[in-house]
């Protein structure tokens, strides 16, 4: 399992190449990558991510962990970038690997579910016009985390 | 105790991290003090549904108690991913 | 969108690559790699996938383009092998882009129980022993259709 | 009109490929007649639920017409992905 949280942008294809490789005894991975894209009203000139230092790491390796056990993954791996991102830039990739493909998409959806709206990162949308604003939480994302609740 | 803020929270205050000496008992005894102090505080507290807490860098609850807390960190909900 | 049936391997990192350079617009990518992994019961020596030559592009080219249809994705990829694959091998790949993450996770799943049920492809298991007996198709992957349909 | 096998059916039938001259109006007579030649075709289509059918690279039906069907194909049910 590995966590990595950087400014610098990563390697998406040799992460991914790696993590394959080294998924031994896995049948199914599973890669999401997140990438800057245009405003839905258009005008995005950036991205900044602000992040939480002291936080971010351990809560990454918990919900990591969580997702390990829970789907009895053989690998877990969660990049995430903070700082300034142009269009197109990718802002964070996970990879999951089991046995069989429902348990590595169910883990990457989770993993993702829980990045969206439990790990202590905050994006700003900095538009072509100078204006910034603040992505609000979405909804659809608190409640898809619901999904994933264990009586 | 050392607070620290983050995104809106941190802009709307206007400043990252400041040290307190409080004996508030739980997180919004504190918040409670907070607000006291000055509007920049009073309106970036305004409305506590859309503010989450962590204790020590683990997410919290607002009726949390501060025994024994040496960091706590206040901000919207997280938008990652 | 590409659909691509062949015999050789090909290169994931490479795939992966291209395919998220290309996604233009596109915030979310998913990807799903299939391995060779050695059976429930250990022993494996091999997998020999076959296929129907007349068929198998047309089927898959009908996934994908329904995928990217009900999904509004910016585009899919699917790669597919056939012939005999050694343990660690990667069957098959498929990709997907979209603009949120739930139609990207949603189309590559699509893609995937279609894959499983309804391309003309057949597995065999080579054991070491020399025994070699087909791969039944589950009932658990006939129910994973079921979801997709649509009134 | 030809006839092709994958999987264990064509090793069963022992052959990926044939051309035969028929009459029969559907699959299923196209099976009833096929069945009615050797043993290794009765073995292969004991259990139609156990299989499936391509019209000229279709999935299709038992019950399906085979007027102007150039190919049939039988096959177990597929296990890609």
């Amino acid at each position: 399992m590995r966590v990595i949280v950087q400014e610098q942008a990563f390697d998406f294809a040799a992460e991914a190449d790696r993590f394959s490789q080294g998924a031994g005894g896995a049948g199914a991975i599973v890669t999401f990558t997140g990438v800057v894209r245009d405003a839905d009203a258009g005008g995005l000139a950036a991205m900044e991510i602000e992040h939480y230092p002291g936080m971010t790491q351990k809560a990454l390796e918990e919900i990591a962990t969580q997702a390990m056990t829970r789907w009895d993954l053989s690998d877990a791996l969660v990049i995430h970038r903070h700082g300034r991102l142009e269009i197109g830039a990718q802002i964070m990739m996970v990879a999951t690997a089991a046995r069989h493909r429902v348990a590595a998409f169910e883990a990457a959806e989770f993993l993702m579910d829980y990045l969206k709206s439990r790990a202590p990162f905050w994006k700003k949308e900095i538009l072509a016009s100078g204006n910034t604003s603040w992505v609000a939480a979405k909804d659809a994302d608190e409640d898809a985390l619901n999904r994933w609740s264990q009586d | 105790m050392d607070i620290v803020y983050f995104a809106w929270v941190r802009e709307r205050i206007g400043l990252p991290k400041e040290r307190v000496e409080t004996q508030a008992v739980t997180v919004m005894d504190l918040v409670t003090e907070l607000k006291a102090r000055e509007p920049r505080y009073e309106a970036a507290f305004a409305d506590i549904s859309a503010l989450r807490v962590a204790l020590d860098q683990e997410l919290s609850e607002f009726d949390a108690p501060l025994e024994g807390v040496r960091e706590v960190a206040f901000f919207p909900p997280m938008t990652g991913g």
